[in-house]
């Protein structure tokens, strides 16, 4: 598009207020848009509509007494933000996790992250103007829901994870589910592929759209599926192996150009490689307890901080701590991957037409409830 | 001579109320149609509660549009706002003077049948501009002028689809163009210009995947996004009721209009032929508009402009070429 | 030389030997954590700028004898996070490092709306998460509910 | 000649999304009419809570020591108890709590020293005032005991 821009007429500018409602802003996000004519000359997001201060809440309240709060921030992938705190307090008061719960917390966790990224597809589809493909991945979600259902007892925000293990064990039915809605989702890729990747109208949408360079990704700090996609293979899984994601055989998917379609491959192939993790660690999956049943009840990790970054969804994600030795943290700072990924709109939406801002926005995959925090 | 145009008069009449109250009905229950349709393709069952298998749904949802307050927002043009969902219906209306339900069954055959219809469609898009403009919304505004910019970039490869057709009946009179096809349907004579036709008239009706005047993930709603109760109700029935108008004009033109396929009719009325035909090319257009993402606005205009326009030339130029030298 | 060898270096010549700490485990899950003065806060970010590392976070900690901000840095190699910490009394300003690293524009605005500190020379200072009209600083200690509130050396000492 | 054979091969992929969606069209629906019929809960869903009926005393066990109350990350319980002398044990009498705020986090259920909670499977729960989202415990396995 960038070619066809040419530098506007000054009074030709006119302020489109694109949300708080608007039905492709996935949820409360205000972008003030300058446009001309229907190119776009500059792009103010305003965000903070669902500030509901968790940091402040953190500091009032135990670090269990948190936990729930953590899959609040981002409910799209709420086990990987509660499985990231725990962790984080886990490494930070040393408390021991048993295998089987570390395994546990992997297949859960990859399969919220499976469900984050199918609903991310559909409604970047519904964005895009097709209806169809959304139920169609509500219909493979619904399978994931009923799965982390029957072990967690909620659908979206799970507190599933606990500090040394997990709520609930696993039941053999679990894993059977589980292996079939993998071979149920593979058996559905043709048939998505078919209906949008191959689809000339999508990929003519997508196609050179919102670029983002590796550079304009380091200055801005865009992280996950979005950095990978300008050919980065950046993942925190990798670089900073947790839990037990170093035994496993994956790939980080990367694309080339950094482009909307880009990153829609990436978060498909992602897809694939979490089926993968997850089947690999139901084969090891060993016997023994579910929760470390000596843990304390009440965690008081040591004075000082930790910094503990994990992968969720939508990219790195970090818990910093800081204690002061007593059962509530003295600060607790959380650094949401959707943050740097929104941010870099600013600069990607120059020049750009409304339809492609909406098909960027989409393709970015925020989630603002994360960012507001 | 007087009693002649009396009874002209009389049928004009009659036919007037049976459209009216046919276009109502049927717009309603290609709204269930379309619902039933999307809710199968998407794996659910769509509206099941009102009646047996939901299909008293739109008639509640009617009655609840009535019900609604109309607004009018206060910076509106006011005059242009109320007139424009009423201006936006009566070319739908006219349209259906000409069309051939059977070989007898037309309210008036005008020997400039076809002309007419495309006259009064093209005048839709006043409509919307209309509403659009006098919405005083800037979304409303951005769809409406989309709306313009497509409908004038789509007549064009339209009027040249269905002038080789024209060509060769060497008329615009419905019911002699319906004849010409008692064998050979003309979709197999001109195949391009009944592709071209279709998508055409996708884009001319406003429907997915080229529904970017109203395109409700980038504008909301488009030109009537700031319209409310029946109001909005009028742009909806008129919507549907052009897409079962484009149906019915490619089936007269390109399907054989009351003629079964290959000249046997299996002993149904023409009519049933006629109406059977119209609601599979409906079904098709909201197949399509539940498989497909929506085209954006430039690639939209680059298609009509760089791909049907010289297709469709080219069709007409082939066609007259074959018919002079044949 | 890779990236983290690269800043490790530059920032242990540019500050003295008690000021820098590195842990090779990154229990904490920082690399090498260095204490910058407020004046040399900016050729720091500069440094990890040129080394290709990118900022990832940005927060302030309220002491009761001063803030401090800590500036988290990683660049896309294993174990490679750099956390830049500076004090910054509660009537100091910290310079802006919004035009070495555009994504601190935001971050910097989050500070400001939870903390009420200005960075000097930023462009745009507009709440962000913050309502327009807020007139308090709530992740100051002195706001609302408070179980704690500590001199710094109370947890770093 | 690239015109040519973008124009087939993308009229092909849409034809291709066609036929993926007119086969889902033929197959069976997977929704359920919701009131109609009702899915299966699954066996760890979280409501609210409840009290447990032990069959050996007939009743729960709560002592009333508070834990609970303490846990709550939203302070939604509020629990009371009585001794009946001195030397007895404690016995709650009011059990309340205010399902409106509660997160439904579990920590009540998992900190109970005597094991009394359990989650309850109403999933039903409409009411006309915020107050009727504040339940009494108490009044509730009255109910469900008689």
């Amino acid at each position: 598009m960038a070619e066809q821009f040419q530098e506007p007429v000054v009074e030709q500018i006119y302020t489109l207020n694109l949300g708080p409602q608007h039905p492709s802003t996935h949820g409360v996000l205000r972008v003030l848009l300058d446009l001309d004519g229907e190119f776009i000359i500059k792009a103010d997001p305003v965000i903070g509509y669902g500030h509901r201060g968790h940091e402040k809440m953190a500091e009032n309240r135990t670090y269990k007494q948190f936990m729930p709060n953590s899959s609040r921030m981002d409910y799209l992938s709420g086990l990987l933000y509660n499985h990231g705190f725990v962790l984080a307090v886990e490494r930070f008061a040393g408390v021991e996790v048993p295998e089987r719960a570390k395994y546990i917390r992997v297949i859960c966790a990859e399969l919220n992250r499976i469900s984050s990224h199918l609903l991310w597809f559909g409604t970047y589809i519904m964005d895009l103007g097709g209806f169809t493909p959304f139920l169609y991945c509500f219909d493979d979600r619904e399978n994931i829901l009923d799965i982390l259902d029957r072990v967690t007892g909620s659908r979206l925000t799970y507190s599933y994870c606990r500090f040394g293990g997990v709520n609930r064990d696993l039941d053999g039915e679990f894993i059977s589910m589980t292996r079939a809605f993998i071979e149920r989702l593979r058996s559905r890729w043709t048939d998505y592929h078919n209906l949008v990747t191959k689809n000339v109208i999508f990929i003519h949408r997508t196609r050179d759209v919102g670029v983002i360079t590796p550079e304009l990704a380091r200055q801005y700090g865009v992280v996950g599926p979005n950095l990978r996609a300008c050919g980065i293979p950046f993942d925190v899984r990798k670089s900073e192996p947790y839990e037990v994601y170093d035994r496993f055989d994956f790939v980080i998917p990367t694309g080339t150009k950094g482009d909307a379609l880009d990153r829609y491959n990436v978060r498909l192939e992602e897809m694939e490689q979490s089926c993968r993790i997850i089947e690999q660690a139901l084969d090891q999956l060993p016997e023994g307890p579910h929760i470390n049943e000596v843990a304390p009840f009440k965690v008081k990790p040591p004075r000082g901080e930790i910094y503990f970054a994990f992968e969720s969804a939508r990219g790195l994600t970090a818990y910093y701590l800081v204690s002061d030795g007593s059962p509530y943290p003295y600060r607790c700072h959380i650094r949401v991957p959707s943050f740097g990924n929104l941010q870099v709109l600013t600069e990607v939406f120059r020049g750009t037409l409304v339809a492609d801002a909406i098909s960027i926005l989409g393709s970015i995959d925020v989630v603002i409830p994360e960012i507001d925090r | 001579m007087g009693s002649e145009m009396a009874s002209d008069w009389i049928r004009i009449i009659v036919g007037l109320i049976i459209v009216l109250a046919f276009s109502q009905l049927n717009a309603l229950f290609l709204v269930w149609l379309e619902r039933k349709v999307a809710g199968h393709i998407q794996l659910r069952y769509g509206p099941m509660e009102v009646g047996p298998h939901g299909i008293l749904q739109t008639i509640a949802d009617g009655i609840k549009l009535v019900g609604k307050e109309l607004i009018t927002p206060l910076s509106a043009d006011w005059k242009l706002f109320v007139i424009a969902p009423v201006l936006v219906f009566m070319p739908v209306l006219v349209a259906f003077l000409v069309l051939p339900f059977d070989e007898n069954l037309v309210i008036r055959d005008m020997n400039l049948g076809v002309l007419l219809i495309f006259a009064f469609s093209t005048l839709s898009v006043l409509a919307i501009l209309a509403g659009g403009w006098a919405a005083n919304n800037k979304y409303a505004l951005l769809g409406a002028i989309r709306s313009v910019a497509q409908n004038v970039a789509y007549e064009i490869p339209l009027l040249l689809a269905v002038l080789s057709v024209a060509l060769m009946t060497q008329s615009l009179r419905f019911s002699e163009i319906v004849a010409a096809q008692c064998r050979v349907w003309f979709i197999f004579l001109q195949p391009v210009a009944g592709l071209i036709f279709l998508i055409c008239a996708t884009a001319e009706t406003n429907r997915a995947p080229f529904d970017i005047p109203e395109a409700e993930s980038e504008l909301i709603a488009g030109f009537h996004t700031e319209y409310s109760g029946m109001r909005f109700g009028l742009f909806f029935l008129a919507e549907y009721t052009n897409m079962f108008i484009v149906s019915a004009v490619a089936t007269a033109l390109f399907f054989g209009g009351w003629h079964g396929p290959f000249g046997f009719s299996f002993g149904l009325p023409g009519i049933v032929w006629f109406l059977l035909k119209v609601y599979i090319l409906l079904f098709v257009i909201m197949w399509v508009r539940w498989t497909f993402p929506r085209v954006r606005f430039d690639q939209l205009m680059n298609f009509s402009w760089k791909v049907m326009l010289p297709l469709s030339l080219l069709n007409l130029i082939v066609t007259a070429a074959v018919l002079k030298f044949i | 030389m890779s990236n983290r060898e690269t800043i490790t270096q530059k920032l242990q010549a540019m500050l003295p030997a008690d000021d820098v700490c590195r842990d090779e485990s990154c229990q904490a899950g920082v690399l090498f954590s260095a204490q910058v003065p407020l004046a040399k806060l900016r050729d720091a970010m500069k440094e990890c700028d040129t080394a290709g590392y990118y900022l990832e976070s940005i927060t302030a900690l309220d002491f009761e004898d001063t803030f401090e901000l800590v500036y988290h840095l990683n660049c896309y190699e294993p174990r490679a996070r750099v956390a830049v910490r500076v004090l910054c009394g509660h009537d100091q300003s910290p310079a802006t490092v919004s035009d070495i690293f555009p994504s601190a524009l935001w971050q910097e605005r989050e500070v400001h709306d939870f903390f009420g500190i200005e960075f000097v020379g930023s462009p745009d200072m507009r709440p962000l998460l913050m309502p327009e009209d807020a007139d308090c600083y709530p992740l100051r200690k002195t706001f609302g509910k408070v179980y704690a509130y500590h001199k710094r050396d109370e947890i770093y000492g | 000649m690239s015109y040519w054979k973008e124009i087939i091969e993308g009229g092909w992929s849409l034809v291709e999304g066609m036929r993926v969606t007119v086969r889902r069209l033929v197959r069976p629906v997977v929704t359920v009419q919701y009131p109609r019929k009702q899915l299966t809960l699954s066996p760890a869903y979280r409501g609210h809570i409840e009290f447990k009926v032990f069959p050996e005393i007939g009743t729960h066990r709560c002592i009333a020591c508070g834990t609970c109350q303490r846990t709550c990350p939203s302070g939604v319980i509020k629990v009371q108890g009585v001794k009946d002398h001195a030397r007895a044990p404690k016995v709650a009498t009011h059990y309340m709590i205010d399902f409106t705020r509660c997160s439904l986090c579990g920590l009540c259920v998992e900190c109970c020293p005597t094991q009394t909670l359990k989650y309850s499977t109403e999933y039903q729960l409409e009411e006309e005032s915020r107050w009727d989202g504040v339940y009494d415990l108490m009044a509730r396995l009255e109910e469900r005991r008689t």
